[in-house]
């Protein structure tokens, strides 16, 4: 095994200007710092990036690296590299499928399943129109949807799944396709949507992400629907979602599904870590779960989850 | 001004038969027949697309692309082009969303924050004009750094905002329309008498012909430039900030690729990317079937695989028949 | 006698490997017309784009009533009353007529442009250049090349400067708009304003100027005060540094069998069907006003329009062309009228302009081209032809006019070129370069070969060609023999009946 | 142009006392100076820069945007810009990868990968020759189009490939340099012979430059416009498919953004927008010092959000420099 003073690992994920993958770098390398390791942090937006990305941590002598891959497709091309190179690969967040389709297990895994994430969106949705009393009737759902981005429609797929096994109606679910993953592209896909359906008293609105459904809350503003109208909720636990409920007034944006991106970044440094100096091969997928976080309970949360 | 122009042409033998004012229009712009034609088409055969408040949410959702448009038209008619709109805009809201939350006011955050957007065109400007850098790959490293810049200011995420009375400001309405599509509105009228009927504009449009030859008759090329690109600066900083009050957040990942949606909007409507040509009733309408094309889209309910093919074909059809116009006016 | 308005004292002007201007100083009093002469390249544009504060001096200075100046930029210039007349069009092709005319001075009212003043100012300016009957809302692109030369005239009067340039004014204007510039160059005289006029055209030094400045590769020649004692004899070898008899020179040579027919052509351009023909060794002159269709015609022979009717018979073959490149192969090929925007490639280099076409024949395994051939090639008509440049690669754009024509036409008879249309070929351009193209054309008849020369020159087509076919309106109203080619019979049938 | 009137006045007398191979090196290229200065500083002053498997990394890492800049760097010198290559190598990718996995076939899903791109190609010539529509406008048509194409041949989901020998294609290796590599040299040596030893490559240059001009001096623009762009979609193609192949899947989403990165490669090596001047050495030097500044930051493990500042800066002075340099050189 490689001698503790001088291990070094990369941390490569796929959007290094999200929030969520800030968060993760972060408190990898604060992990780094306590236990004595170095972290590279590097971007791999695409296949062609993560290759240089793991080229790179080989010029600097890395023993291994933690990544969340811009297509999950990609694991057998970087497993071969990092295997080219003698690096160990742990996946955080998107695992790796094979060849066959399957998730490859050979690779160590932590993360959440977008599809279950999704699921608790789902769920929590049907919880509060239940605690609203809405008539199912009534209520439309808006599915801001994002075709290009396999994760994005695991989690929408998953929270449709749930509302559907809820006894929502299947008919009343809308799609309101966006361009990007931001607020304003979510709200000009939203506006025809709303535009086109008047006839609904009560929204649900639900997408990838905390800002699309902001995006979808604010177009449901822009059409007279009032908070006490609209359940959105969201996925991950970032400043959207804080900006939301640091209002002094309710928003449609009811809640988000709150994963802990802190968590991540520790544990699968540390499992590395002990990867590459005890030799402890970490188990094959931990899965984590989120917290549903709302405008009552969410500093607390906050807190726990240190976000 | 497109009554100006009318007036130039030779009227030539073919039609006419129809009456004057179809013919005009028929003359001086095919695009704008081409858009009534569209929205015509679109009130016909679109369920829900002819609603009050369908349009109302359509001139919302082109506020956007059509705000920093008509300062963009002003580039473009210099003979320049910007790339780095999209940046500032993130900038700016995020820069106005940080400042007003520290320090509590409204007025200096907006105020800051369109400094910001300000002061990153007069910088591009000044590169483009002093040093005789080409305006794309200025504004294409622009766009980066400013990029950077709002993700350094922001940390990376969404900055919320603590001050209540910020997010009026996006949702500030008078007869029926909000702020947003106020602003667009006072852009378009401003921008337009500005080209038009100022010296200033008449210069940008002789500038972008032959900088040479206006540089020889008096004009302060450097100047306009520099002064061209702040007004971009400018009105994409007050862009990002009512963004940012409209979604209550300044999202420093906002707008990726607006640069490229408002100079097609403005192409299509006309203005030559070679500079010395542009109308603000031409961009008015790029802006416009742009928008219509996306929402009807939304309403039909078209799967996402295919609004690109129809936005490609759209944006290439539209400027073919606006090419095969002006081939049978020439022709004429 | 008035003491000098302008000094010129000591000035120099230096661009990489080129001494423009090589420490000339004359002098220009108010009230009279200065003519400035000299070869192609001999640096009177330079000169001017001192005085306008473009080009900046490396030495010397400028004295304008008394006082030193040095300008840093055109506005500083015109504030000092220096206008302009460019030779190259300096106008924007999208804005109005008026709007050019007044451009760097828009009248303004509460900070709008104030359309009315704008549209009188320039209705005014446009009636006194006797186009009065251009609307000054039309774009400038719209207009014939003389017309936007008079929009760059009146915008210099607009001016009301102490000191007018002129840069080649009538190289490109009918013969009626020539008249009107005569004129106002008079005017302005009688108003006391320092005229400054370059030109190419001996007739027009001696008809409209009061002194004349000789430059040569640079250098100040000589002054006349008054042009009393000069003679054209002195001024032709003052500014060539030789003597020359007789510019045009003509030599009469046996003509050979029929080259090129036309057989009722008609197209854009042209109102009635055409038909003529062009024997081998012969100079077809082509003479009309501005805008008679002479250019559109040829560029029907030349494969660059397409006729509506009408055949083309061409060494003895029926032939259509679709393209210019099918012309070229087949043997006819065409020197522009416009240099700069349909001749050369700014900045490519003199070999690259000159081997465009012809570096077909110097390729290496059939594909690759020969860099070492090509620039033998463009040196040997550097050579034959004296071509001016520092050496062939040199960026074409920086020529004086008269040398990049000479390198187009150079372009032409490297290929294997039968007939030859030359539209325009001495415009702006020197009496030694003149006399040289000229000797160029009449060689090439002796070889066998057809020549098609456009011009608007009348004493140029009368003196040279062989036959000259007068067009008018688009029409080829007739083709009269050199022997019965009086100037007033060429103009009589032009002129519109 | 203001620079290059402004800088004619001094007389030669500076730098006399440099060595000769160094004064024309400075003089000649002002870039391939700093791209030297910047390798030589990255060398002594990042570790593990200047070791071998870095420097085979930093090729393979430049490989897309290289190959592809070459035949960008032809449809820049005739004056025309290609929005949609990134959007082709999406394309031919997923198209090889499909085809692959139907037919069995290595070879024929590389053929039809390729051939897509350069149908892609030749299309955008067509339009932009046939039609005179400009080309920006043209390929930001087809970008938005091509990109559909992907998503739907895709069903939007990167497809596998299960043809093993595909994988080859990415990973052969000879001299240790693999595949990609070498085509990305060969793209070099064949448009750097190609624009500066045929007639094909003047012509190019020289249509960019005056495209009339180019016309009556026999020049089939026509023809040559939809030729370059055709080449510019096989090569494209050809990198879309190595792509996929390396990355043992086609992605519709791969590569966005790669357009902007190819351009300003170009322009950074003195590649000029408005056409009729190109240097492949110049485009070559772009690419390099792009490549090495990105596998720099890496290697320093620079914040992403300060990479983009670094960006930005880097682009922008390289121009900046490149502009004093001109001006400087045409002063002496
Ligand atoms: N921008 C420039 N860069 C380099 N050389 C130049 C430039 N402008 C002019 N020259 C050179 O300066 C010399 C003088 O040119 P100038 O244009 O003044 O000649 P001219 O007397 O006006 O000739 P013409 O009768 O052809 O107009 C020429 O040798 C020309 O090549
Ligand atoms: N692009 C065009 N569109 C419409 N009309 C044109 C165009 N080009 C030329 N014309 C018209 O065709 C006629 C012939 O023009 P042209 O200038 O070629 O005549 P020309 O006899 O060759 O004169 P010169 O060569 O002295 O300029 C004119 O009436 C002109 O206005
Ligand atoms: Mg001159
Ligand atoms: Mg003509």
């Amino acid at each position: 095994w490689a001698s503790d003073q001088n291990v070094k690992m990369g941390f490569i994920v796929k959007k290094p200007e999200q929030a969520w993958f800030i968060n993760e770098q972060r408190a990898a390398t604060e992990m780094g710092e306590q236990m004595g390791f170095t972290v590279v942090r590097l971007a791999g937006e695409d296949g062609q990036q993560v290759l240089s990305a793991i080229d790179n941590l080989h010029s600097q002598g890395a023993q291994g690296f933690i990544i969340c891959p811009p297509d999950v497709r990609l694991g057998p091309a970087i497993l071969n590299r990092a295997k080219q190179y003698g690096m160990k690969v742990l996946t955080v967040d998107d695992q790796f499928v094979g060849a066959d389709g399957k998730p490859m297990t050979e690779v160590p895994h932590l993360g959440m399943s977008g599809y279950k994430i999704g699921r608790q969106v789902g769920d929590a949705i049907a919880a509060e129109m239940q605690a609203r009393g809405w008539n199912p009737e009534d209520v439309a759902a808006l599915r801001i949807s994002n075709n290009e981005l396999p994760t994005a429609r695991e989690r929408t797929d998953g929270a449709t799944d749930a509302l559907l096994e809820n006894g929502f109606d299947p008919d009343h679910i809308f799609d309101a396709p966006q361009q990007n993953t931001d607020t304003s592209s979510a709200f000009a896909a939203a506006s025809p949507v709303f535009a086109k359906h008047g006839n609904f008293k009560h929204w649900v609105i639900y997408a990838l992400n905390e800002e699309s459904v902001l995006g979808g809350v604010r177009a449901s503003e822009q059409y007279g629907l009032s908070a006490d109208q609209v359940i959105g909720v969201g996925i991950n636990g970032s400043g959207a979602a804080f900006a939301e409920f640091s209002r002094q007034q309710p928003t449609g944006f009811y809640g988000t599904i709150a994963v802990s991106s802190t968590m991540h970044g520790r544990q699968t440094a540390e499992n590395l870590y002990n990867w590459i100096t005890k030799g402890e091969k970490p188990p094959a997928n931990t899965e984590t779960s989120g917290t549903l976080m709302t405008r009552d309970n969410w500093q607390q949360v906050r807190q726990d989850l240190g976000l | 001004m497109t009554q100006e122009k009318t007036g130039m042409l030779q009227s030539p033998e073919g039609r006419r038969g129809l009456p004057k004012p179809i013919r005009a229009l028929l003359d001086t712009s095919g695009l704008i027949a081409v858009f009534i034609l569209l929205f015509i088409g679109l009130s016909v055969l679109v369920p829900d697309f002819f609603t009050g408040r369908n349009i109302v949410g359509l001139l919302l959702s082109v506020t956007l692309i059509g705000t920093i448009a008509t300062t963009m038209m002003m580039v473009l008619a210099l003979g320049e082009v910007d790339l780095s709109v999209a940046s500032i805009v993130a900038f700016a809201g995020v820069v106005a969303a940080v400042v007003t939350s520290t320090s509590g006011s409204v007025l200096v955050g907006v105020l800051v924050g369109v400094a910001a957007g300000g002061a990153v065109g007069a910088f591009n400007g000044f590169v483009v004009a002093r040093f005789g850098v080409n305006s794309l790959i200025a504004t294409l490293a622009a766009m980066e750094f400013v990029r950077g810049l709002a993700y350094i200011t922001s940390g990376g995420d969404a900055v919320m905002i603590t001050v209540p009375g910020f997010f009026d400001l996006g949702t500030l309405s008078f007869l029926g329309l909000t702020l947003p599509v106020w602003t667009m509105i006072a852009c378009f009228v401003i921008f337009g008498v500005m080209l038009n009927f100022t010296a200033f504009g008449r210069n940008v449009l002789a500038t972008g012909g032959n900088a040479e030859a206006a540089s020889l008759a008096g004009v302060n090329v450097r100047r306009l430039r520099i002064t061209v690109f702040a007004l971009q600066g400018i009105v994409a900083g007050v862009a990002g900030v009512l963004l940012t009050s409209r979604m209550g957040l300044g999202d420093p990942n906002t707008s990726q690729g607006l640069e490229l949606a408002v100079i097609s909007a403005c192409v299509l409507g006309g203005v030559s990317l070679s500079g010395g040509v542009a109308s603000i009733t031409g961009v008015l309408v790029g802006v416009l079937i742009m928008g219509c094309v996306q929402n009807a889209m939304g309403l039909l309910n078209v799967p996402t695989f295919y609004q690109y093919l129809v936005r490609g074909a759209i944006l290439l059809l539209a400027v073919m028949f606006d090419r095969w116009k002006q081939s049978r006016r020439s022709r004429a | 006698m008035t003491s000098p308005y302008l000094v010129v004292e000591g000035v120099t002007v230096e661009f990489p490997g080129v001494r423009a201007l090589d420490n000339v100083s004359f002098s220009a009093r108010a009230g009279g017309v200065h003519a400035l002469m000299g070869e192609n390249g001999a640096g009177k544009s330079t000169l001017l784009k001192v005085l306008s504060g473009v080009n900046r001096v490396s030495a010397g200075a400028l004295h304008i009533d008394g006082e030193r100046c040095v300008f840093a930029n055109a506005r500083e210039a015109l504030a000092r009353g220096i206008a302009i007349i460019y030779q190259e069009l300096t106008l924007s092709p999208n804005l109005s007529v008026a709007e050019n005319l007044l451009l760097g001075q828009l009248p303004e009212r509460h900070g709008f442009v104030d359309r009315r003043r704008l549209r009188e100012k320039a209705l005014a300016v446009l009636e006194d250049l006797g186009e009065g009957s251009i609307n000054p809302a039309t774009k400038v692109r719209e207009l014939s090349i003389g017309q936007q030369q008079m929009i760059e005239i009146g915008r210099a009067l607009l001016r009301n400067a102490r000191i007018i340039a002129f840069d080649e004014p009538t190289s490109s204007l009918s013969v009626q708009e020539t008249r009107q510039l005569k004129r106002i160059v008079a005017r302005l005289r009688d108003e006391g304003r320092v005229v400054l006029y370059v030109t190419h055209r001996m007739e027009e030094v001696f008809e409209m100027c009061d002194a004349v400045t000789v430059f040569r590769d640079g250098k100040h020649i000589s002054t006349h005060e008054s042009l009393e004692d000069v003679t054209h004899d002195t001024l032709v070898s003052e500014m060539v540094g030789r003597d020359i008899e007789d510019i045009y020179g003509y030599r009469t040579r046996e003509q050979g069998n029929v080259l090129m027919r036309l057989e009722g052509i008609n197209g854009p351009g042209v109102s009635a069907p055409v038909s003529f023909e062009v024997r081998r060794g012969e100079v077809l002159g082509l003479f009309g006003l501005v805008g008679a269709g002479r250019s559109e015609l040829m560029r029907m022979v030349c494969g660059v329009e397409t006729p509506r009717e009408g055949q083309l018979h061409f060494d003895g073959r029926a032939c259509r062309f679709a393209t210019p490149g099918q012309a070229i192969r087949a043997g006819i090929a065409m020197c522009p009228e416009d240099r700069k925007s349909q001749g050369i490639f700014p900045v490519a280099s003199v070999a690259d302009n000159l081997n465009i076409s012809c570096r077909r024949f110097f390729k290496r395994f059939g594909w690759l081209r020969d860099p070492k051939r090509e620039s033998a090639n463009a040196r040997h008509y550097i050579d034959k032809l004296s071509i001016r440049t520092p050496g062939p690669r040199t960026r074409i754009g920086t020529l004086s006019g008269g040398n990049q024509q000479k390198v187009i036409l150079s372009r032409w008879l490297a290929e294997k070129i039968e007939l030859f249309v030359m539209d325009e070929p001495t415009r702006g351009i020197d009496v030694g370069a003149r006399r040289e193209i000229y000797a160029l054309l009449y060689d090439l008849a002796e070889r066998g070969k057809g020549v098609v020369v456009i011009s608007s020159d009348l004493a140029e087509v009368s003196a040279i060609c062989d036959r000259i076919g007068v067009m008018r309106d688009g029409e080829l109203v007739d083709i009269v023999p050199r022997d019965e080619a009086t100037p007033e019979r060429l103009l009589g049938l032009a002129l519109p009946a």
